[in-house]
């Protein structure tokens, strides 16, 4: 009885959303153009770059990308905060939460030694895992990193940017701990070493915003507008500050989840 | 084009719901998130493809898998 | 037109997953799926405005209107962070439960009390 | 520098500090590392103070810092406006997330992951009400959002992982609707700066028609989520209840409160704005009286805490509502909205207060039940508290709330129904204010000395020195503010509207007081009767209602309908 009542709720609410959502979704007006027009005829000129999207990312809206970094930066240290007190996927090392569990001898010897592997006898004897996976995931990772790095620094160009070069890049990250054996250590998979590259770009990333505000040209200010001869120069160093964030937080979010249980 | 994908998507979102293995279910999103990358690209919009394409089929995929690898793939539930 | 109506059943479908799908992961589907849809109305809608992509080479012109398309970049990557948080959360509950029904984890925490 | 980057500084300032705690977080490890979390903590919250001061002229004298970020042009940059009402926004969030912050450091979760998560926060909250760009609203929004769902799961109890997840779920799906009203906007108007919307809405023929309406409608409804007005409001008490107390008193303090007067910049300016503020008014002012009913019917301490500031959030509500509907530029609008934001900001002061010194007495007492805990005042004395701090400031917040003279609620409450006098709303408030009494008596009662129990069983921890500070802190400011009632008063007025005050309130006069004994007696009657048989028994009913996941969203689709609805109805 009670479960008939709970679905007839159901039903109403989706007919309530439907009745709502229905004329918003069958609004046939023209679209506007007035935004459109203007980036067609200024939008290059404004801002130097010819990716429009781009533009629009950095340029015109960077203080939306700004909300955007901080969100991602505040869900990858907040999911890990939670996977650690909930008795923890994480690979070693990746308890970066403020209350550690280790003791500090402990927690450096960890984030000194040991690097993310899931190589060889201590993976699970169902994991879908070959040699073939390894050897090519490794060859691959170094390409992968370099794909990343070209969307970052040509974002202002082509389709691409900070977020998606940054996104690559840490598909690139995983990759290489996917290849990694036992015993290999590339400082670019260590915990230590991506979060800090993380808290760096951040801190770049607040320094470079409020670098307008002391030349005198407001908050996202162009500060380089003087100084360099590519009207871009703002936007390609901002892409570059985004990709490495974005690629350290995201490469240290997957290899995180995809690590072992530690129990 | 546009509405066969379109039509897709909304086939393996139902799928996604219903289906009893969750594996199956991220399959299904990480599909979905492909499929709308490749209807952004053919919308002209080639940023928000690549973004589609390395976040929503890239990184959800591996974070849904690395939740479920750990917990339950079923769903005991009707 | 049939597009949006396609769409408008998506995001109810993933509504309807929302509200009464009891397992949490399939909660957490429910609003990617709403928030797919509505990202993919956006840049449908906004690329109607023009024929080329919004890349000021040489000799483009008519482009489509590029403020959609910036905006949902913003709303992916927020998506995706949430649905990150969301799944985290599930897992603890997971772990202090040992089930993914919502209703017997209100039950067991409720009782835990 | 300009002068006019200022405006930045609590945006930016906190953002600096949370880069500096994380940046410590990674490069440093032991005391270097503690040093500068201290100094990033101090950036973030003590810096901006600085910048209050120093355009606090410049809003008095009614100047609005406005422009776009980062010098573009105005069609598709964003654009923000730092007035009388941001800079009152900004102090109420300083005030309070300073003194949870330094609640936290004795008590709360600790450490530069919390600080950093913290001041982001607070830099979110003061963006979210800059901001007058509404996709940038999305994105402050979904900061603020995300944010908070982590600080409330940030203790170890699964339940607060629940209602994280719960009000995760929630407002997460709200927000989806909010994009599709962003959508809607831009569609009607190829604009996204309120300004741009407004201007776009009354060039078209029929003002935007259907489609203008409902996704103003989503957007409303989807920022009030946040807010917790009643149909909308299931998912606060576990939240507010579950979290650490530090985060509780910002959360309750702080974070309800932001949104509604970001949302108040849109209504101002929009078509229809005003009638949805009339639907709202009303919604508060029920929600005021169906919360403190709840509120009287709960057990746990905290939880009771959380249900008042739904009812509490209601007043704020009906006023703001009411405000809107009537035009914030008639002298009745100017005094409701005064009103209003008075009763927010003396809220959070002393519903923070409550909230610590609440949450430093049932950590001592290691028990959470209203009807259990007894002689917490002694078990705080064998704590070490010479000064019985706790408990006075618990007073002092509990008398603010009761709306007795001289602490700030008094003052509050009355300019409300001042301004309300004579309307229905009235006596809703009323009786909502002889709840409040009633709720606070039974929750005094834990205090109250307990002679069945000799010795008392928990280990003595002593209340760290800094949660007496933030929380004398706060009780100080809950005194003042009803000390300096005119001053106050009349600063908010002209920051909010423009105008200095055109009547001045007899605050302590004679009639004013005799209403306060009245709603003081009721009160206590009220008190008498819920503890007898028959009511505590339909109490205990209401109590143990199941809440329902899926009636959270239920709510929230029908609620939406309604409101879409009646703004429609009169387009």
């Amino acid at each position: 009885m009670k479960q008939k009542a709970i679905n007839v709720l159901t039903i109403i609410s989706l007919a309530s959303v439907t009745l709502v959502l229905l004329p918003l979704f069958l609004e046939n007006s023209p679209w506007p153009l007035s935004a459109r027009n203007y980036l067609e005829l200024h939008g290059v000129g404004d801002s130097g770059a010819i990716n429009l999207v781009s533009a629009i990312y950095l340029g015109f809206r960077v203080f939306d990308t700004l909300g955007e970094t901080i969100v991602l930066l505040t869900a990858v240290s907040g999911t890990i905060g939670v996977l650690t007190r909930a008795g923890a996927v994480l690979a070693e090392g990746y308890d970066t939460s403020g209350t550690p569990a280790l003791t500090e001898q402990e927690k450096k010897v960890i984030m000194d030694d040991h690097t993310f592997t899931l190589a060889g006898e201590k993976r699970r004897s169902h994991a879908l895992r070959t040699h073939l996976l390894e050897v090519v995931t490794g060859v691959l990772g170094p390409v992968v990193l370099l794909f990343g790095f070209y969307l970052m620094l040509y974002g202002h160009l082509s389709p691409g940017g900070g977020f998606q070069g940054g996104v690559v890049t840490a598909s690139g990250i995983i990759f290489l701990a996917l290849g990694n054996r036992i015993g290999a250590k590339n400082p670019l998979i260590r915990a230590s070493v991506l979060d800090r590259i993380e808290a760096a770009a951040f801190l770049l990333l607040i320094l470079a915003s409020l670098s307008g505000i002391l030349m005198g040209r407001g908050f996202f200010g162009n500060p380089l507008q003087d100084v360099t001869a590519i009207p871009a120069g703002y936007i390609i160093l901002l892409n570059g500050i985004i990709g490495l964030k974005v690629g350290a937080g995201i490469g240290f979010l997957c290899i995180a989840m995809v690590g072992r249980e530690i129990s | 084009m546009t509405i066969m994908l379109l039509v897709l998507m909304l086939g393996l979102s139902i799928f996604m719901l219903v289906s009893r293995d969750l594996l199956f279910g991220i399959i299904a999103l990480s599909a979905v998130s492909l499929l709308s990358a490749l209807l952004f690209y053919l919308q002209q919009a080639p940023d928000v493809a690549i973004t589609e394409a390395a976040v929503g089929a890239g990184v959800s995929t591996v974070v849904f898998i690395g939740i479920i690898r750990y917990t339950e793939r079923k769903d005991r539930d009707p | 037109m049939i597009e949006r109506i396609l769409l408008l059943g998506m995001f109810l479908i993933g509504f309807w997953g929302i509200v009464s799908r009891k397992n949490l992961i399939k909660k957490i589907f429910g609003l990617n799926i709403i928030n797919n849809s509505v990202v993919i109305l956006f840049v449908l809608e906004g690329s109607r405005a023009g024929s080329s992509a919004p890349i000021m080479e040489q000799g483009i012109s008519n482009i489509v209107d590029p403020v959609p398309q910036a905006l949902m970049l913003t709303a992916i990557v927020i998506g995706v962070c949430i649905s990150a948080l969301a799944l985290a959360l599930a897992f603890r509950l997971y772990k202090a439960t040992g089930t993914y029904n919502i209703q017997e984890i209100k039950r067991k925490v409720h009782n835990g009390f | 520098m300009v002068f006019e980057d200022i405006v930045f500084a609590p945006i930016l300032l906190p953002l600096l500090g949370a880069a500096l705690v994380i940046t410590a977080k990674a490069f440093l490890q032991g005391r270097p590392m503690k040093i500068l979390e201290y100094i990033g903590a101090f950036v973030g919250l003590g810096l901006p103070w600085l910048s209050f001061a120093l355009t606090l002229p410049a809003v008095t004298s009614g100047r609005v810092f406005q422009g776009v970020i980062g010098n573009w042009h105005a069609s598709v940059g964003i654009t923000y406006q730092f007035d009388g009402l941001a800079w009152l926004v900004n102090v109420l969030t300083y005030s309070v997330c300073s003194a949870a912050w330094l609640y936290s450091l004795g008590s709360g979760p600790r450490g530069p992951a919390f600080t950093s998560v913290f001041l982001i926060l607070t830099a979110s909250l003061s963006a979210t009400i800059m901001t007058s760009d509404i996709f940038n609203l999305f994105v402050c929004l979904e900061v603020v959002g995300i944010s908070s769902y982590i600080l409330v799961a940030s203790t170890d109890k699964p339940g607060a992982s629940l209602a994280s997840f719960t009000y995760l779920m929630i407002s997460a799906s709200a927000m989806v609707f909010f994009l599709l009203g962003v959508y809607g906007l831009y569609r009607v108007t190829g604009s996204l700066s309120y300004q741009g919307i407004a201007q776009g809405l009354k060039a078209l023929p029929d003002g935007g028609g259907m489609t203008a309406v409902i996704s103003l409608a989503l957007i409303i409804s989807s920022t009030v989520i946040r807010v917790a007005v009643m149909p909308f409001s299931g998912w606060l008490p576990d939240a507010h209840a579950l979290a650490p107390h530090a985060v509780s008193a910002v959360l309750s303090g702080v974070l309800i409160k932001v949104p509604l007067f970001a949302l108040s910049r849109i209504l101002l300016i929009m078509p229809v704005g005003a009638q949805a503020g009339q639907l709202l008014g009303w919604a508060g002012a029920l929600t005021a009286l169906i919360g403190v009913i709840l509120a009287l019917s709960q057990a746990d301490a905290k939880r009771l805490l959380a249900y008042h500031s739904v009812s509490q959030i209601g007043y704020v509500v009906c006023a703001w509502g009411i405000a809107l509907y009537v035009g914030i530029t008639t002298s009745k609008g100017a005094a409701l909205m005064t009103a209003a934001f008075l009763h927010a900001f003396y809220h959070a002061l002393f519903k923070g207060l409550l909230f610590l010194s609440v949450g430093t007495t049932v950590d001592r007492a290691g028990e959470r039940n209203v009807y259990r805990l007894r002689g917490a005042a002694a078990i705080l004395r064998s704590c070490g508290e010479r000064i019985p701090v706790t408990l006075l400031t618990y007073l002092a917040g509990a008398l603010a709330i009761s709306a007795v003279p001289p602490f700030n609620g008094f003052i509050s409450k009355n300019a409300i129904s001042y301004a309300l006098e004579g309307t229905p709303l009235y006596y809703l408030l009323f009786a909502a204010g002889i709840g409040t009494v009633a709720s606070f008596i039974k929750l005094s009662r834990i205090y109250w000395p307990d002679r069945s129990r000799k010795e008392i069983p928990v280990p003595a921890v002593p209340v760290p020195l800094t949660s007496k500070i933030s929380q004398g802190g706060l009780a100080l400011l809950c005194l003042g503010g009803g000390i300096l009632a005119s001053r106050i008063h009349s600063l908010v007025m002209l920051l909010l509207s423009g105008t200095r005050a055109e009547y001045l309130i007899q605050w302590y006069s004679a009639g004013a007081l005799l209403k306060t004994g009245a709603v003081i007696a009721l009160g206590t009657g009220v008190y008498l009767l819920t503890t007898t048989g028959i009511i505590a028994r339909v109490l205990k009913v209401i109590r143990e209602q199941p809440g329902d996941f899926r009636g959270l969203y239920i709510s929230f689709s029908i609620g939406t309908a309604l409101l879409a609805g009646w703004m429609l109805l009169h387009l």
